[in-house]
């Protein structure tokens, strides 16, 4: 094997470029699976009739169901019913809604890790549904579950490569057409995959710095 | 009163009356159901069937096979009930200070100085002054259970209901634990209600005994006579295996 | 609908390699779990290293970039590997390198009284892993392995990319030929779902065979390893 | 090409393929170039004529893998496949990177716009001359090229995955017009009332295409080119033609060295 | 010997000797380093520095600063030492006679058939005769403490530790295990060392009783003496507070 130096040094920028881009669709889905997220978790804890069971379902079924074939639904079929949106942004809501699912899980647990004493003491006391939510569950909760929705950033980093398969060019599609137009993958893919280790291995080794924090001071 | 969790019975028929100002001792085995009485009482459980009343008002009328709501009135009466846990359940993120005036300002509306000038009585009261900027994870399982004893009465609890408030606690810490409670008994007119395993104590501050067995009380009477001259065979074989040893 | 009763025997057949890839995907990610997981517990660094390497490796970077790259890279280096080959790989590394942690987290969450009730019975650190640590730990990982296996049924998707001709593979196909988007693709999303839901159903049923104290496990959860996943990853 | 896969001297695929009894070769479902049926058997103009030449060559048959035009040149050179017969245009840099056998058929390019072509696209110059418009292209395909070589700025592409989805950018109003074989857009939109098809584009550039070897496979590119002169005289091959839609006579006299001259 | 965890010195320069079969009770406050005692002697913790002996074999050997290894020696005197814990650590995926047979037949090699034998002795003798088939999950804490009892017994081990075996039993079934352990101080001659609360029963099983603080011993003496007449200031306070409640 012999590794074309030249040929990485012209693909580096562009790469870095796409590196950019994939970051972008991380924080936007990450943006959008945390707020979806906590919108599921709470209505799914408020136990209205249908409404929750509707909400557990979508939970259960974008759970159940790949990543790769959502982006094909929403890319290739949503513009059938009139919904428009070109690949990023296709890509950016499909990815965060597939997260939703998956924060919508963490946010509860830590709705549910809040020790049962506290929603005893907290009504013991009389304390309104506000003070409740606002200052005695969520605090606690979403504290013990940052670590976790890290974690989940993470992930979606790596995910968003999928992406690539709806052509939003990020790192991956960066890295397969410079590839196809030099008819080599070996390099970029390489760079590629490589780059993907260099900021998600230090990205959740900080993170479990963070765990052992949070661990130690509660 | 009665109350099942599926087939088991915790409590079966239940009738007892505390009157204002009594202190009551619940003592009987694990899983009797001591635990439960006082959480119908605090409205964290309901009977399956029956009528619980505090200070003339309801707070659960019941019947069998309907699942009652949560009502303005039971809100209302909640109010004059305060409990103090085995676990503390204090509020971790927040001062014990914190922890005192939150439920004075927020539910009885009290301007903040005055909860704030309150509370640092109560913690007084209870030997705390001096932790009132910590959080209580930094205090010692003896000082969180004063703490939570002085955020219970900052409510000014008609009722005060007391589960194992030691058990959780070092042997060496429980005694300022009961150091406060007896305070509380013998210097207020609250009426209390408190489950321990702590029977010399009980013998001292109650002023009726109340022994419970599988959802039925066995006995009831002044603490003189259930701790010396039991009526019954379980009280009698209870205190054995609990004193005797 | 005409479509799809055309193009059944075609799609079910995509099922079918869905599946295989993802059984031996999965065969091969426990293999992993355990190969990996338990030399990362080892007290040699010559075990531990390599085994740390690989895990954060595999967990750190994109599973297409992987599939990608043992497809298109590796022979290269003059691997020539079958597309179900690197498919199966790929599946079976990656979701092995998280499972990897979940065999060595659940095992050091045992270890603490365990080990010491092992020590203080004379037990010496092998017999101790083989006798008390692994076997106990094994109905704990079940829940979790359940999440990786369902999570790697859907990655198995991903290998459409690299040419193996699995269900998404074959709905590409149909639709690039007939043009029904719609119908073919809200059939193989339905079928996907199907498919992670009777994964989860076999989870359930193991978990329950399996526990350790079977009254504290409720008798019916048949969505909860859908539901349960992720958060260790 | 730049490197080997295995590094060591080069293998002698047309004995390996004899051999083995199979060619595994690279298509794209885009008819009528390459075709899969519902049973899953390769077929299309360029896949029958490989099937029929092999077979002359002593090869039983055809395996085929469905790519997308981006991985083919890559994977053929990673030894994934030892042939590509999908409709990939000749042009400088593939016929660089790829040894093509003479061509087996000649194409021209149309645009696949809405029904009356409200943006009046026909030309490439048409797309240069407004900046607006925005043009989907097959990722890795000869058509980016053409775009590319036109200097048509990168955000008036859409680079899609395959043809369908092309014709689907158009009618989602993500891409005014899809650039694409003539015959392609005919086959994809025989049934379609809402679209129609630019006549050929006077500004592409003529292609065509036919089988692609790996460089150091000479030894099959050389037997299959013998074999391929002989059968374009048999009226088999203008039948092949014919039954998916080409026109034999202008294949007849043009050679791969022309065609790869085709700038991109 | 000595232990420290980072600037907590936990065993402070401790020397003292338990002779074959003495029965001691270890006494003292919370953190004063008692289970850190029991855990050094079943090498399940080293000592900074100092020497351990058991039954006239070396268990520890430490200078100062230097951090020691297990050796076959070691290993072989620990054979003599079992322990029992506060939170029972049975294998939960073994039924009751598995755990117990466990350790003789893949340790000690003894065949299965003659350990089994011996194992259901051992439960007869501590009333579990009834569960030898049953996992531990299935019981109730003081069976399971009793089962965890047994199984250090099957190792037949010349010393016997025991950390406070019944802290985390509900108070009704700590009797069933204080019996176990009163009839194995009474009936065999075992050396047992063990840390309790129940001070009772310390003072009725005890050939010595030591209490200790901070990592010292502060008064150590025969039961009557220290419980009805203790010398020091700190036993009195300690026996005070853990007493008159
Ligand atoms: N949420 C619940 N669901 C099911 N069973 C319960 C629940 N809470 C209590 N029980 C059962 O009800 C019975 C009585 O419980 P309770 O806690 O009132 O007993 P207790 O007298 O307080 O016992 P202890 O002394 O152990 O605290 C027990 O058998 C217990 O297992
Ligand atoms: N692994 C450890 N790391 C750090 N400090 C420890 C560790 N184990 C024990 N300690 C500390 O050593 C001191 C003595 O602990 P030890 O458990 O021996 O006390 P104890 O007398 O058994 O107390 P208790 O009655 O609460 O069981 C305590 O301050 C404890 O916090
Ligand atoms: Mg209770
Ligand atoms: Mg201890």
């Amino acid at each position: 094997m012999t590794w074309d130096f030249e040929y990485t040094l012209e693909f580096l920028p562009l790469v870095l470029r796409g590196l950019v881009v994939t970051v972008q669709v991380t924080l936007l889905g990450m943006a959008i699976a945390l707020v979806v997220g906590l919108f599921v978790a709470v209505v799914r804890r408020l136990k209205i009739p249908v409404i929750s069971q509707i909400f557990s379902f979508y939970v259960l079924f974008v759970r159940g169901t790949p990543l790769l074939v959502q982006l094909y639904v929403a890319y290739y079929i949503l513009p059938d019913f009139g919904i428009q949106a070109n690949a990023f942004v296709t890509g950016v809501i499909v990815i965060g809604l597939n997260y939703s699912s998956y924060t919508a899980e963490v946010y509860r647990s830590g709705i549910e890790g809040v020790a049962v004493g506290q929603w005893e003491a907290a009504k013991a006391l009389s304390l309104p549904p506000s003070r409740l939510w606002g200052q005695i569950i969520l605090p606690q909760g979403i504290r013990a579950i940052i670590p976790i929705l890290g974690n989940y950033l993470i992930q979606m980093f790596k995910d968003s490569a999928v992406l690539s398969a709806i052509t939003v060019v990020e790192m991956m599609q960066v890295a397969l057409s410079f590839g196809n137009s030099n008819y080599q993958y070996l390099e970029p893919l390489t760079v590629a995959g490589l780059l993907y280790v260099a900021i998600s291995y230090p990205a959740s080794a900080l993170i479990r710095v963070l765990e052992r924090r949070f661990a130690t001071t509660q | 009163m009665s109350k099942a969790w599926g087939e088991n019975h915790v409590l079966r028929g239940l009738d007892f009356e505390v009157r204002a100002g009594e202190k009551v001792s619940i003592i009987g085995p694990s899983g009797s159901g001591k635990t439960t009485i006082l959480r119908i009482l605090m409205t964290l459980e309901y009977p399956d069937e029956g009528i619980v009343t505090v200070g003339g008002d309801p707070l659960w009328d019941v019947k069998r096979g309907s699942k009652p709501r949560e009502t303005k009135q039971m809100r209302e009466t909640r109010k004059k009930v305060g409990m103090v846990f085995q676990q503390f359940n204090l509020f971790p993120h927040m001062t014990v200070l914190e922890n005192v005036i939150e439920a004075p300002v927020h539910v009885l509306g009290m301007p903040k100085a005055e909860a704030k000038e309150r509370a640092v009585e109560l913690l007084e009261m209870v030997g705390l002054q001096a932790h009132i900027g910590h959080r209580p994870p930094q205090l010692s399982g003896g000082q969180q259970q004063r703490v939570a004893i002085a955020r219970a009465l900052a409510m000014r609890p008609r009722v005060m209901l007391f589960d194992e408030p030691t058990s959780a606690l070092d042997p060496e810490l429980i005694g300022e634990v009961l150091g406060v409670i007896r305070e509380l008994a013998t210097t207020t007119d609250m009426t209390m209600l408190m489950v321990t395993h702590e029977m010399r104590f009980a013998q001292e501050i109650s002023d009726r005994v109340v022994m419970f067995d599988k959802g039925v009380v066995v006995e009831k009477g002044p603490p003189e006579e259930i701790f010396t001259n039991p009526s019954h065979e379980r009280t009698r074989s209870f205190l054995r295996a609990v004193l005797e040893r | 609908m005409s479509t799809i009763i055309e193009y059944a025997p075609f799609l079910l057949q995509g099922v079918g390699i869905t599946i295989l890839v993802s059984f031996l995907g999965c065969v091969l990610a426990v293999i992993t779990a355990f190969v990996a997981g338990l030399m990362r517990l080892s007290s040699h660094r010559i075990l531990r290293w390599p085994a740390a390497v690989f895990v954060e490796f595999f967990r750190g970077s994109s599973m297409l970039v992987q599939m990608f790259w043992l497809f298109y890279a590796l022979p290269f280096f003059g691997i020539q590997l079958q597309p179900i080959t690197a498919a199966v790989i790929a599946l079976g590394f990656n979701e092995g390198a998280y499972a990897a942690e979940i065999v060595r987290g659940t095992i050091l969450s045992r270890a603490k009284g365990q080990t010491e009730a092992a020590i203080a019975l004379g037990m010496r650190p092998g017999l101790r892993m083989r006798r008390i640590l692994i076997p106990q730990s094994i109905p704990a990982m079940l829940p979790n392995f359940g999440n990786i296996f369902v999570d790697l049924l859907k990655n198995s998707s991903l290998v459409s990319l690299v040419t193996v001709s699995e269900l998404t593979f074959r709905a590409q196909q149909a639709r690039t030929t007939t043009g029904d988007t719609v119908e073919i693709f809200l059939t193989i999303l339905v079928v996907y779902f199907i498919l992670s839901w009777l994964l989860s159903l076999l989870m359930a049923w193991l978990e329950r065979r399996f526990a350790l104290d079977r009254r504290k496990i409720p008798k019916i959860r048949p969505l909860k390893s859908i539901l349960g996943g992720g958060a260790v990853r | 090409s730049k490197v080997e896969p295995g590094g060591g001297a080069a293998p002698d695929t047309l004995a390996k393929a004899k051999e083995q009894g199979y060619l595994r070769v690279a298509i794209a479902n885009e008819p009528p170039y390459t075709k899969v049926e519902a049973d899953g058997t390769v077929t299309g103009v360029e896949p029958d004529i490989l099937a029929a030449v092999a077979k002359k060559l002593g090869i039983k048959e055809i395996q085929g893998t469905t790519v997308t035009y981006d991985s083919m040149i890559p994977g053929l050179n990673a030894n994934r496949w030892d042939v590509i017969a999908a409709g990939l245009f000749m042009k400088q840099s593939r016929c660089e990177a790829v040894a093509y056998a003479e061509p087996v058929i000649v194409s021209t390019e149309s645009f696949g716009v809405p029904k009356g072509n409200p943006k009046k696209i026909t030309t490439v110059a048409d797309v240069l001359a407004n900046k607006d418009l925005k043009i989907a292209v097959l990722t890795g395909g000869f058509e980016e090229g053409i775009l590319k070589t036109a200097k048509v700025p990168t955000d008036q592409q859409v680079v899609v995955k395959d043809a369908r989805s092309g014709i689907e950018a158009v009618k989602a109003k993500r891409a005014d017009a899809f650039l694409l074989p003539t015959l392609s857009l005919e086959d994809l939109l025989k049934d379609d009332k809402d679209m129609e098809i630019t006549e050929p584009v006077e500004d592409a550039p003529k292609t065509g295409s036919s089988a692609a070897f790996r460089k150091d496979d000479t030894k099959l590119q050389e037997a299959y080119n013998a074999e391929l002169k002989k059968f374009k005289e048999t009226g088999e091959f203008d039948e092949i033609l014919k039954k998916w839609g080409f026109d034999p006579t202008v294949v007849k006299g043009v050679t791969a060295e022309e065609l790869c001259k085709n700038p991109g």
